[in-house]
C-alpha cells in the first residue's frame, strides 16, 4: 500500500435538520491536511446538502453551505452527486451550488467539482476507496 | 391559551431545540402562556451548563436559560433520561455520590409526572423530537 | 375534533409523512418543517401522494425551514400554503390537539 | 372538558436500535398513576416492540420487554395495532406477546389489551384523543 | 477490492439497505445488525428486493441483535447467514474496508 | 490487525455504543489490536463519569473505562463536538473558563486529526452510528 490512502466521506443526510451535515463537512476540511487522495459522495438525502441559496437567518442559526465552496481551494474538488437520488428529489445540477477548483495540472483553469454520475458508476468509485467515513 | 412543550433531542445534534425555541418565542410574542417545557430523551442534554458553541453559532442551552429568566417558564429535565446521561444537579450530585454537577441557570432537575401534569393541565401539549 | 399533525421528517428518509397521511383524519391540518419541508417539493418521487392528499387534509409549511434549506416558494407543490412561526402557533390554536410524526 | 383527559401514546419506533420505546414505557407506567383515560398505539416499526421471545443477553443490555406484560395491572389496556404496519413486516397476532387483563366491569374476566385495528380505524381513535404523546 | 458494507437500520424506516444494495459491488458482503437486521425476516415488504440481492452480494445478519428482537432463525430468508460478534470480526478482516450505511 | 474504531452516538440513546463495545472485545479477544476509539457527534457523550444508569442495565461508561485500562486503549473525544454538547476535561475548563468537568477516567479530548490518524494508520476503520 503506498503512503497515500484513497478518503471516501459519504455524505446520506439533510443539513439542519440534523447536524451530520456539518460535523461531516468539519472532517473533512481537518482531513484536506493529511494529503491523502480525498473525495466526497453525496447521495439520498445527502444531495440537499448542495441545494443553492440556502439562508438560515430566520431560523436564527449557522448557514454553513458556503464552506462546501471552500473545498477547492483545501484541494477537496472529487465531488460525486448520485444522479438517482438527486432525480428522486426532483433535482437537477442547476439547482445545486457551483463547486470550483482551479486544475494545478492544467495551468490553474477553473473546473467544476461536481460529477454528477449513476449508481454503477458510484458503486465503482466506492470500490476504489481504501478508507470510507460514513455520515 | 396555555402551552406545554415537549423537547426530546440535545441542542444541535437536531434541529428540534431551536424549533422549541422559536415556537415559544413565537407562542409568547402572541400572547400566549408557556406552562412547562419538558426535556425528555436527549433533550436533557439541552439543560448543560458546560457547552461551549462555536461563536459564530446560536448557543442554545443560554437561549433557554434567558428565555426562563424573562419570561419566567419552568424548564424541566427529566430525572430518569438526565441519570443516563449525565446530567445533574446540586441534589442528584449528591444523591448519587458525583464530584460534579453540570446543570444550566433556569432548568431543574424533576420527573415524569410533570410532563403528565402539563398534558393534563395545558390546552396544548406540542412535541419537538426526533 | 381536529387535529394538526407535524411532519419533521424527510419523506426520502423515514416513513412519518406517509404515514401522517395514512392516518390523518379528514379536514385535518399537516404541517411541514424541520426536514419535512421536502415532502412539499414538487416534481420528487412522493409528490403524487401529497397532491392526492390535498384532497383530504390542508397541508402547510415552514417558510423559515423552507429558506434554510434553500427551496424556493416557485418550488412548491400547488395547495401548500407557506407559514411563518406565528402561522404555526396559530395552528396549534385553531386546532384541538397536535400530533407530532416523529 | 371532564377532569379525565384521553391520552394517546404513539409508538413508531423498533426497540433497543435506539431508547425510544422504552423511554416512552417508562412515560406510560408514571402517567398510569394520574388516573387519565389512557390508550397506545403501535405503528411502523412500533410493531417490533411487541413481538415474543426478546432475549438481549447475547448483548448485554437490559430486556424491557416483560414490562409490556405488566401494564394490565396499571390499567394501560387499550393497546391498539395497526394491522397495515403487522402486514407490511410479516407479523401476525400470533408473533407479538399475549397481553391480557383483568376486567373489573365483567367479574375479573381476563381479557386481551392488544386490538389490531385497519388504518382507518386507528385513524379515528386518534380523532378522539385530547393528548397524543409521540415517540 | 472487497468490501464489507454494515447496514444497522430498520428497511422500513430508512433507506439505508436500498442504498447500501444499490451501490454495492458484485461479490461484496452485508452485514444487517441492531435495527438492520429485520431486512433478514422472510415475509416482508422488502424480503424480494433482498431475495434478489442474493444473487449479487453474500448477505449476513448478527445473532445477538436478532436473539434482542425476538426473531428466530426459522424466520429468515434462505442463504443469509447469521454470524456472532466474532464473525462479525472476521467479515472486516476478510473484506479489504468497511463501508457503514448509518 | 490493527482497527480505528469510530462512534458516532451517545451511549443508551442509540445502540451504537454497545455494538462498539461488543465489537472490540471480540476483536481483542481474536488478538486483533485496537489502535483507537474516536468519539464523534453524539458519541462524545460516551465520555461523562456524570451518569447513574439503572442499576439492572449496563453500565457503558464504565464499561468503556474498565477496557481503557485493561486492554490500554485510546479514547478520544472530539474537542469541536465536545464543546457543543458540554464534554469537559480539565484543560478544556481552564480554557472556556468552566466551573466544572466531567470526562470519564481513560478519555482524553483532542482534535479531529486523530480520526484522520486513524484512518490512515489502521487496517480497518469500522464506524458505529445512526
Amino acid at each position: 500500500m503506498s503512503d497515500v490512502k484513497k478518503f471516501m466521506y459519504i455524505n446520506r443526510k439533510a443539513p439542519y435538520g440534523t447536524i451530520y451535515a456539518w460535523e461531516a463537512l468539519e472532517v473533512v476540511l481537518i482531513g484536506a491536511a493529511f494529503e491523502q487522495d480525498v473525495s466526497l459522495a453525496f447521495m439520498d438525502d445527502g444531495v440537499f446538502q448542495l441545494v443553492k441559496g440556502q439562508d438560515t437567518t430566520e431560523l436564527g442559526i449557522k448557514n454553513f453551505s458556503p464552506t462546501y465552496s471552500a473545498l477547492g481551494d483545501y484541494d477537496v474538488n472529487k465531488i460525486y452527486v448520485e444522479k438517482e437520488s438527486l432525480e428522486a428529489r426532483g433535482l437537477t445540477l442547476d439547482d445545486l451550488m457551483p463547486l470550483k477548483y482551479e486544475d494545478e495540472d492544467d495551468d490553474w483553469a477553473e473546473k467544476d467539482s461536481i460529477r454528477v454520475v449513476t449508481a454503477a458508476e458510484m458503486a465503482e468509485i466506492l470500490e476504489q476507496q481504501d478508507v470510507v467515513l460514513s455520515f | 391559551m396555555k402551552f406545554g412543550i415537549q423537547v426530546n433531542e440535545g441542542p444541535y445534534t437536531h434541529e428540534a431545540s431551536v424549533s422549541a425555541l422559536n415556537f415559544v418565542k413565537a407562542a409568547l410574542d402572541a400572547g400566549h402562556e408557556i406552562f412547562r417545557v419538558f426535556f425528555y430523551h436527549d433533550g436533557v442534554n439541552n439543560g448543560t451548563r458546560l457547552t461551549t458553541p462555536p461563536q459564530d453559532d446560536i448557543n442554545i442551552v443560554q437561549s433557554w436559560s434567558e428565555l426562563a429568566e424573562k419570561h419566567n417558564i419552568d424548564l424541566v429535565v427529566c430525572v430518569a433520561a438526565a441519570q443516563r446521561r449525565g446530567i445533574v444537579d446540586e441534589g442528584e450530585q449528591e444523591r448519587n455520590g458525583k464530584d460534579a454537577n453540570n446543570i444550566a441557570p433556569g432548568f431543574r432537575i424533576s420527573g415524569l409526572g410533570q410532563l403528565i401534569e402539563a398534558g393534563i393541565q395545558c390546552d396544548r401539549l406540542v412535541v419537538f423530537g426526533d | 375534533m381536529s387535529t394538526l399533525h407535524t411532519v419533521n421528517k424527510s419523506p426520502f428518509d423515514r416513513p412519518s409523512l406517509q404515514t401522517c397521511l395514512r392516518l390523518a383524519g379528514k379536514g385535518n391540518a399537516v404541517l411541514l418543517f424541520e426536514d419535512g419541508v421536502y415532502g412539499a417539493m414538487q416534481g420528487t418521487a412522493v409528490a403524487d401522494t401529497v397532491k392526492e392528499a390535498l384532497g383530504n387534509v390542508s397541508i402547510y409549511v415552514l417558510g423559515p425551514d423552507l429558506k434554510a434549506r434553500g427551496v424556493g416558494e416557485d418550488k412548491l407543490i400547488d395547495g401548500i400554503k407557506v407559514v411563518d412561526y406565528k402561522g404555526f402557533v396559530d395552528l396549534t390554536v385553531e386546532n384541538d390537539k397536535v400530533n407530532a410524526w416523529l
